[in-house]
């Protein structure tokens, strides 16, 4: 297939291939007999570390593929679907939005900050190389319980990482979630989203078009940072792996990343380039022959030809680094001085490394002398695939089938029930982290953290983009099919719940090793749960990330498939905040009570960290009327406020709406009342689903019964708000609870601050 | 009038500058930090963000871009020019506003609304506030917390240059409504001749009732109205 | 028990990128120093501490750096001792004498 | 011309608040170092300067820090040059001997 007399042969230096040496490249010998077919030889070393790297976890999508192929990625409103950098959807007004999740689980485990800043700098570039500014940014993350201590650093490091990075490059930030469960001891999932705006017309690919056109390596040098970096991310976490992980820790740098995105968006708007593409993980291998893969053509660079930050580093080193803040730019031939000078105006500095070329091959030379030929197809879509059965672990079975019966009554009685919960650090505000993240540059955040989701305004016009971020992953783990259904449920209805129409979803599937059954199974689950509610919801998958190995010493996380959830918002005066407002108003429940505690915070917080029972029942058709119900009233307008039922149950929703935002002294009150013939706890804790709490002025209550009656949605009025200063008062068939407003501020307000700064 | 925004490599802030005197009747344009000339503008904006990462000092670096000259100079002859969040750091940076702006008391970056004690009125950042408004805006920075030396603390007050002070929604100028440790609660002040304000919340994301608060607004409008020719002496503050 | 000043100085480890010395040496070298070829930034630590000896002040500080004052993953360490302007270098040949502390302005 | 390593020592002027040392001595003192009296946090920083002489690199190096290294309101700073494991003390009395550089792990 390659000409021999210019076929690589192996530098002096380099290690003879062993299977030991193929083995710790991640490749069996099975994957590695089917390289040496497509090579029609035996690769180089450098041609190893290529294939090791493009047919890891990470990049080749070994154990997920097959399945992923299931999930529904096409409405008319998706522009682009999986397969590139980032997905795009026609938001209107001549607008496209560009999207994706990303988690940096393993680098954050390992050095929080850096991980979790260069995690937000990788999505950033994947949203910019596709022609969009970046609007908003997003973060999922789950974590320990914080009692520990290691786990408050893990937070604290994460939180200030993202926070440095995406306030450095002016990202508002706009919403996310953090989970405590010890699911997550010692891994930390770590999951930034961001999202994009351009205009339709200056959408550009990763795509290396045009024999001829020349290759650009562009913004920071290249160092030892991170390599092999995407092998890493496919390997479980061991004990001791601190010291031996050190060499990959990857240094973000956010102030050459802006300058980077300034750039990149003048550089696409100028015409002069054809494609471009982070390089992100296995760096330059998988932006060069991913971009080559994709047209159809070939690419030949030269990697002393590539800006380097230390000497002596070998093209295997060069090909495999992930030092962060460069691209890869396609330029059209000619232009290319062109090209430079706009980098030249951001201060960053571009090479010319190489060119498109007909040969359909990934071409490395080393000052002339060829290092590695590889057909570029079968290097980027030949990965082999594999779906072997899974199996549920008895251990989980039996815990969903536990019998809740002696946890329904609270050892300590209702009242500290229900406050161990509001001020449990699930349900607990989560302003001590996004005060950390700038939520307001740009002027666009219409709705800023804090509540159901974040809001965007498309600049200009008065539309807005809704995104949240969901995954409950006691519940997935305790039932993934339904878990992941109810993270897809759940992330629409707080999109819907600002008066947002869902549109797509992005997702990031953290899991343990798929080399094991009972992870098999979790993931398959999950995907079909995904699968199953975004079918029914037409809110098409458009990309994402799947993050295996999330285990250490063969503890594996939750499976945890969040969600990052897309609506739009065609008027920005319909738009609805989650806080009461007016004495007197009228509150009204949607949707019905069932009194699900399985997989409760209720259970966690106030039974000693129980994880049991099914997880609540998901009804599709049901979430599906809600949801069209939701919109009627918000684009009626006569709604004051609605606010979803989740985490924590009617007792977190009911607080957070008299609470509204976070500056002590506010809030108004509520006296509530429920008729229904359910245990105290199982009604103000269980997270069922399918339930919104909505609030309008009195004139407003009977049009608001009719529309739900219209949608077939239950809808009960349940109390009334009162004036400002008061108390939260919920009476039950059987008990009366009165909280003060200051103490419940104190409880959801104070947790987080109070336990981060002891 | 005439407003020069100016942006440096790590501006983020400059777009929304040039928004808020767009909405408040003025004629904004950008002024790339590598320019040594503000052209015929009549007033300056140094905008937020982080001006060069930030990188060994909020504003260190950025004090030193070619167009700095022409802004000293502007502010020399009497020029208005306004410093927001990191445009305050360079200005002090510069030694234009005496003081600096430390690490905030929590150590963390914070962004939320603040509220702010006009404590002057009839300056020309000021003329459309009324002596002891509070108004409400976001803040966002890690570097807030202002500091002088005692001599230099006690002038800024004696001199009434302190135009805005944190304090509570009721105005009430506290310890607990000090989001960042400044002296004195101080959030913005201005020069000894009284043209170059500097201050660390956000009038300019404060504009449209849909962002939460229009109180940014009034600053502007202020700003344009000030009629200051440059070089043409100056309107000392009232 | 004298009190001792302890001097760590934490840097970055090397091969790792450090955006805040290479934004400086930019900084720099458009200032016109262009002799200076290379910048890196890392902290410096003073401690007071209470202890019968030089030695056991450095060796308390020592272990603070390896526990909190140095992050092991992504910077070095060097701690010196030092009780009223005298110094003494915890590791290099021969102890430092007395040197000035204070700026130079 | 030969390259020289110099190394400068900035800190917060006495009497500055420094909200950084203060939360490492609250961190050290709730992890049992109760002995450490006082913190406080400046920033090392290394220059690798080409001069003729260390005296030349020092002075290059100093005239840095006045412009740009070292902010005059809120920051002292201190200026050694070293070349090739040798440092020389721009202040103090006598010119410092070796002291080994790197890290102590
Ligand atoms: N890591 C985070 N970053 C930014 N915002 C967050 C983060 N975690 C929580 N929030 C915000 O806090 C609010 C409540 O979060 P959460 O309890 O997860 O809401 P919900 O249950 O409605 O999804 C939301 O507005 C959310 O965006
Ligand atoms: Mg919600």
């Amino acid at each position: 297939m390659i000409a021999t007399a210019e076929a690589p042969r192996p530098r002096p230096g380099d290690p003879a291939i062993t299977p030991e040496l193929v083995e710790d490249h991640g490749l069996s010998p099975e994957e590695y007999e089917q390289i040496r077919g497509i090579m029609g030889r035996k690769p180089t070393f450098t041609e190893l570390g290529v294939f090791s790297a493009m047919w890891s976890e990470h990049c080749g999508y070994k154990n997920s593929k097959r399945l992923l192929r299931l999930l529904p990625t096409r409405a008319p409103w998706v522009i682009q679907g999986p397969g590139e950098n980032a997905g795009v959807i026609d938001v209107g007004a001549g607008y496209a939005l560009a999207f994706k999740i990303e988690s940096h689980n393993h680098p954050s485990a390992v050095e929080p900050y850096q991980g979790a800043a260069t995690g937000i700098g990788g999505i950033l570039r994947d949203v910019f190389t596709m022609g969009a500014r970046p609007v908003a940014t997003l973060n999922s993350l789950h974590f320990g319980d914080l009692d520990r201590p290691r786990v408050r650093y893990l937070f604290s490091g994460v939180v200030k990482g993202i926070g440095d990075y995406g306030n450095c490059v002016g990202i508002p930030s706009t919403g996310g979630e953090v989970y405590f469960d010890r699911g997550y001891e010692d891994n930390p999932i770590v999951n930034a989203m961001c999202l994009g705006l351009m205009r339709k017309e200056d959408l550009i690919r990763g795509t290396a078009e045009g024999v001829g056109n020349t290759l650009m390596a562009v913004g920071a040098r290249t160092g030892r940072d991170g390599i092999h970096g995407a092998t890493f991310a496919s390997e479980e976490l061991s004990e001791g792996d601190d010291e031996a992980s050190r060499p990959q820790v990857q240094v973000g740098d956010p102030f050459t990343e802006k300058l980077l995105l300034e750039a990149s968006l003048e550089l696409i708007a100028s015409g002069h380039i054809v494609g471009i593409q982070d390089m992100g993980a296995a760096g330059l291998t998988s932006s060069g022959a991913e971009m080559a893969g994709r047209s159809g053509t070939g690419v030949e660079m030269d990697v002393a030809r590539v800006p380097v930050r230390e000497a002596g580093m070998t093209p295997y080193e060069i090909l495999l680094s992930e030092s962060q803040e460069r691209m890869l730019v396609v330029a059209a031939a000619g232009r290319e001085d062109a090209v430079r000078e706009i980098l030249e105006k951001w201060e960053l500095e571009a090479a010319t490394i190489g060119s498109v070329t007909a040969s359909g091959t990934f071409r490395v030379l080393e000052a002339g002398v060829p290092v590695a030929d590889i057909p570029a197809l079968p290097l980027t879509e030949g990965c082999p695939t594999y779906e072997r059965p899974g199996e549920e672990a008895e251990e989980v079975r039996s815990l969903r089938d536990m019998d809740l019966s002696h946890y329904i009554s609270p050892p300590d009685g209702l009242e500290s029930a229900f406050l161990a919960v509001v001020g449990s650090p699930n349900v607990a505000s989560k302003q001590w982290v996004y005060e950390q993240y700038d939520t307001t540059v740009r002027a666009n955040s219409i709705e800023r953290p804090g509540g159901d989701a974040g809001v965007i305004r498309v600049p200009g016009t008065n539309r807005g983009v809704a995104a949240s971020t969901d995954c409950n992953g006691r519940h997935t783990y305790l039932n993934p099919r339904s878990g992941a259904m109810g993270a897809v449920a759940e992330a629409a209805r707080n999109v819907t719940c600002t008066g947002a129409v869902p549109m797509a979803i992005t997702n990031c599937l953290n899991f343990g090793s798929p080399l094991k059954p009972h992870i098999r199974h979790q993931f398959r689950e999950a995907v079909l749960g995904m699968r199953d509610a975004c079918s029914h919801f037409e809110t098409p998958v458009t990309g994402g990330n799947v993050s295996f190995y999330n285990e250490t010493d063969g503890e594996a996380v939750y499976p945890t498939p969040v969600i990052g959830m897309i609506g739009v918002i065609e008027d920005l005066d319909t738009i609805v905040r989650h806080s009461f407002r007016d004495e007197g108003d009228a509150i009204l429940l949607l949707g019905a009570n069932r009194g699900e505690l399985g997989g409760s915070e209720y259970l966690y917080a106030v039974h000693d960290g129980l994880v049991a029972g099914e997880p609540p029942d998901v009804n599709l058709a049901t979430e599906r009327a809600l949801q069209r119900c939701l919109l009627a009233m918000t684009g009626r307008k006569v709604l004051k406020s609605a606010h979803d039922v989740a985490s924590g149950g009617l007792a977190a929703t009911l607080v957070e709406s008299c609470l509204g935002r976070p500056r002590k002294g506010d809030g108004v009150g509520a006296a509530v009342r429920f008729d229904d013939d359910l245990p105290d706890t199982a009604l103000l804790f269980g997270e069922d689903h399918g339930r919104v709490v909505v609030s309008c002025g009195r004139e407003e209550e009977d049009r608001v019964r009719r529309i739900a009656a219209d949608y077939g949605v239950p809808c009960t009025r349940i109390g009334t708000v009162t004036g400002e200063g008061a108390a939260l008062e919920i009476e039950t068939r059987s008990s009366t609870l009165k909280l003060a407003l200051n103490v419940l501020n104190d409880h959801y307000f104070g947790t987080i601050p109070g336990i981060m700064s002891e | 009038m005439k407003v020069a925004v100016i942006t440096f490599p790590g501006s983020n802030c400059d777009q929304d500058c040039v928004r808020s005197v767009e909405l408040a009747g003025g004629s904004p344009s950008y002024v790339w930090h590598r320019e040594t000339s503000l052209g015929d503008a009549d007033a300056v904006i140094v905008p937020g963000g982080f001006a060069h990462g930030d990188y060994l000092r909020p504003g260190g670096i950025a004090r030193f871009s070619p167009i700095m000259d022409a802004v000293i100079d502007f502010g020399r002859d009497g020029g208005l020019i306004v410093g927001i969040c990191n445009g305050f750091q360079v200005l002090c940076e510069a030694g234009m506003l005496p003081g600096a702006l430390l690490r905030n008391r929590s150590l963390r970056f914070q962004s939320h609304d603040c509220h702010l004690r006009v404590e002057r009125s009839g300056t020309p950042f000021t003329a459309d506030y009324a002596r002891g408004q509070v108004i409400r805006m976001p803040l966002s920075h890690a570097d807030g917390n202002y500091y002088a030396d005692p001599g230099t603390l006690a002038g800024l007050e004696a001199d009434g240059r302190v135009l805005f002070r944190y304090c509570d929604a009721r105005g009430n100028v506290t310890h607990e409504a000090n989001p960042n440790g400044s002296l004195n609660n101080i959030a913005g002040i201005v020069n000894a001749r009284g043209n170059i304000l500097g201050m660390m919340p956000h009038p300019d994301r404060a504009i449209e009732d849909i962002l939460g608060s229009v109180d940014g607004l009034p600053l502007f409008r202020s700003l344009l109205a000030a009629d200051v020719a440059v070089g043409a002496g100056t309107r000392e503050v009232a | 028990m004298s009190r001792f000043t302890v001097e760590v100085l934490v840097t970055p480890r090397p091969g790792l990128l450090d955006p805040q010395g290479k934004a400086i040496h930019h900084a720099l070298a458009s200032l016109g120093y262009d002799t200076i070829e290379d910048v890196r930034v890392g902290k410096a630590i003073y401690l007071e501490v209470a202890a019968g000896s030089p030695a056991e002040a450095t060796e308390r500080v020592e272990e603070a750096c390896r526990k909190l004052l140095a992050n092991p993953v992504t910077e070095d360490f060097r701690v010196t001792a030092a009780t009223e302007g005298a110094e003494t270098a915890t590791e290099g040949t021969d102890p430092a004498p007395a040197a000035a502390a204070g700026g130079v302005r």
